[in-house]
């Protein structure tokens, strides 16, 4: 039988190994599984990669993992946002490694990765700093650069419903990466804040096919990383 | 080749069961048309096996009951089908997305032909007046999905279908796993091919004489 | 004020041009905008160049526009099905021209084309007829093929429902080629049936965003192209 | 380089008024962080816009009440917004897709620099001990999108903005369509920059002193 529900977060990232490349999703705070990451932070995994839009907040979800020095580099678009402290200290003082990507640049290599294609070519970024060392080739007579999939050993990934098949649904703008980080990592690993029964979920509506998904556990009442940033927490508490 | 003779070895339905039986609990699976669709009635009772097809269906369940048909629910052989609790539809894009991007486990196809080395021949004889027509073939066998094949072990005509090289226009190199004729079950690996199961009365030796390619024997 | 919806079927394919690029949706029959096609023959269009994964069957729909020599060129990836007659004739006497492509190729191919990449690397086709005369180039020790992304002028797409922004849902399998020929056409032409209203559709579900959608037209019965092959009709009747 | 004076020229809401009135109704329109985002409050009634915002989100509709804000319905900037009805949501991968498929008609960016062949610097000052931070900027502006800038036409300093070339790293060359400052609007075209509105009481050779690259009057 297909089960993919695990009972706690801590259970469902025990395999994340030292080295392991993990993407994070989210946009700012939405869609960051905050109690995924919180886990893997008790767990102990080191020299991560992370692949995540962001680099967290205060010091608390992705922010807190990089404040461990669990996170080796980041490959982002946008790593720092008003409350981004702890991956700017760490960047000015050389102790962590950071590949910029274009957001868009970002998404379609993530995509390629769960899609089976090695690279491609996008007019984004050609003729700036991010394209240098690149590979640049014409089409119909514009200027275009390879970019290389990214995929991962594992995805985190926070979703609204989910059920045992791993059929997910997402809420509003916190879908954002959580889709095609479904997609490229070996192992995906979701954050749902309700399992429902097999059929609940419309088959027209499903966002993410459980297909893509290998863990799914139930967190009910996410933690709101704002909420926690304002009040000043730090993980572990 | 060898001529008409008396008929040996497994029905189609016992080819079927064999491959069924090495679909795992669990598995994601796409079976081609036509033989390879057999393949779902006989997965053992327990298994819980999820169907995809490339037209943009997992979760694809048993041809509907007769006067349920809906032309707009069907599978990749566009013969109608139903959609089990738990299934989703996608658009073409992410169907293929599961495909070349190895999400799907195991793929079922038919065959034309097969080389020692696992290449596959099975989307045209090359004919110069055959329309060609390649649909999902390609893709299932690109990437790292496991292929099985199956498929009568010779032509009707007794010409063998396990070759040392496909004469057929190529579906993929190198991309095929296993085999299941009438007469065995056939691992491809890297030291070449390999008998797993002979049918019941038949012997190494009477497969060999049927296939072009060199078999060998597990030890 | 935005208001996508078109009166009739003739109405919204009257500016197909001649010579025109034309993606058609459907698997089958399931899918294929067949009222659309209907109209596009009344209307005369020639010369063009269709994209669609099958030709048709019968003397309906895609075969009839096929039938009526308005087809220059097809891009496809199985142009023969059971009850496909009129494309194999046109073909074997060499009077249509025909590109074949692996379905998953040309769904990338598509789907590139919508989203502003000129060309990516796939596994799909290598070392066999399909890939003679088009660039390799290793992966990790792999060997891929490069493919170009797809464009069309118009695309003729059916859905289930559709509002006045041109958010589209669709049925079943149905779906298919359609949202992604949606995004690759200048001019994206929906039969849906049944037009609905702002906001009927839930912003979780919409399949294809108003925003890859020109015009739509209500065709509330759509004819059923496998009972019209069984009947032998032939379009126009 | 112009010392401080006493102010002349449009303020923030005309300039970002003067940006709305080049808003047709019916365009798809993205709008950069900060001072783009007044842009929406300014299109004039009877225009149907509909905003994207690269984060998956068409049909972004007004802040939300005061405790009805939702922390996972948010713009690119991270603030809370609403949907309007029609409105729908869709993953990174899709949303990018409207960009650099040209999908989307109008975006509206701040900038650090422009220079007269349209290349754009917003991202980076190019500091050493500045961390780099991209975002969406440059998908934005890599299609063929309409790029329009809403600037301040010098530097707090009273250093031009608007130069031959851009010192600072670039967004993208070649991208910017026009340039909406508090002095005037300007047209990027294939034969320089064009003036094509001056703000009250400003005259050309008072633009002409505080812009480094040479501006044209339409004849």
């Amino acid at each position: 039988m297909i089960n993919k529900i695990f009972a706690s977060p801590a259970e469902a990232v025990e395999d994340i190994f030292d080295g392991a490349v993990v993407m994070i999703s989210g946009f700012g705070e939405a869609g960051s599984p905050i109690e995924l990451i919180h886990a893997l932070i008790d767990q102990g995994a080191k020299d991560l990669t992370v692949i995540s839009n962001n680099t967290g907040s205060g010091h608390v979800g992705l922010a807190a993992l990089i404040a461990h020095r669990r996170v080796a580099k980041m490959i982002c678009s946008f790593p720092r946002t008003a409350n981004s402290k702890v991956f700017p200290e760490l960047y000015k003082n050389g102790e962590i490694e950071l590949e910029l990507v274009p957001q868009g640049t970002l998404a379609e290599r993530i995509r390629s990765g769960g899609a089976g294609i090695p690279a491609f070519y996008t007019p984004t970024s050609v003729g700036t700093p991010l394209a240098e060392g690149k590979e640049t080739r014409e089409f119909n007579g514009k200027t275009y650069v390879m970019q290389h999939a990214l995929e991962a050993d594992f995805s985190l990934v926070k979703c609204k419903a989910a059920d045992r098949y791993g059929n997910l649904i997402y809420n509003k703008t916190a879908r954002n990466f959580g889709p095609i980080m479904c997609t490229a990592a070996k192992t995906t690993i979701v954050q749902a804040k309700q399992i429902v029964g097999l059929g609940d979920i419309d088959p027209e509506t499903v966002v993410t096919p459980g297909i893509f998904v290998n863990k799914v556990v139930e967190v009910a009442n996410p933690a709101e990383e704002s909420k926690l940033v304002a009040e000043d927490r730090r993980y572990p508490w | 080749m060898v001529g008409n003779e008396e008929k040996k070895g497994w029905s189609i339905g016992e080819m079927a069961q064999k491959a069924a039986l090495d679909i795992l609990d669990g598995s994601y699976v796409n079976l081609g048309i036509g033989m390879p669709e057999l393949v779902a009635d006989y997965v053992p009772e327990g298994r819980e096996v999820i169907y995809h097809t490339e037209n943009g269906l997992l979760g694809m369940g048993p041809v509907p009951e007769p006067g349920k048909e809906d032309p707009e629910l069907i599978n990749a052989g566009k013969k109608c089908v139903t959609a089990i609790p738990g299934a989703c539809f996608f658009h073409h894009a992410d169907s293929f997305t599961m495909i070349r991007g190895n999400h799907i486990d195991i793929c079922v196809l038919g065959a034309l032909q097969i080389s020692e080395e696992g290449d596959l021949a099975n989307w045209s004889t090359g004919a110069p007046d055959a329309i060609p027509a390649v649909g999902g073939a390609m893709d299932l066998v690109a990437g790292d999905i496991k292929i099985y094949v199956i498929s009568r072990h010779t032509t009707k005509t007794g010409e063998p279908k396990i070759v040392r090289e496909c004469t057929y226009p190529l579906t993929g190199k190198n991309v095929v796993n296993t085999i299941y004729t009438d007469l065995a079950i056939i691992d491809v690996t890297d030291k070449g091919l390999f008998i797993r199961e002979l049918a019941p009365g038949v012997t190494f030796d009477y497969v060999q004489e049927r296939t072009e390619a060199k078999l060998n024997q597990y030890s």
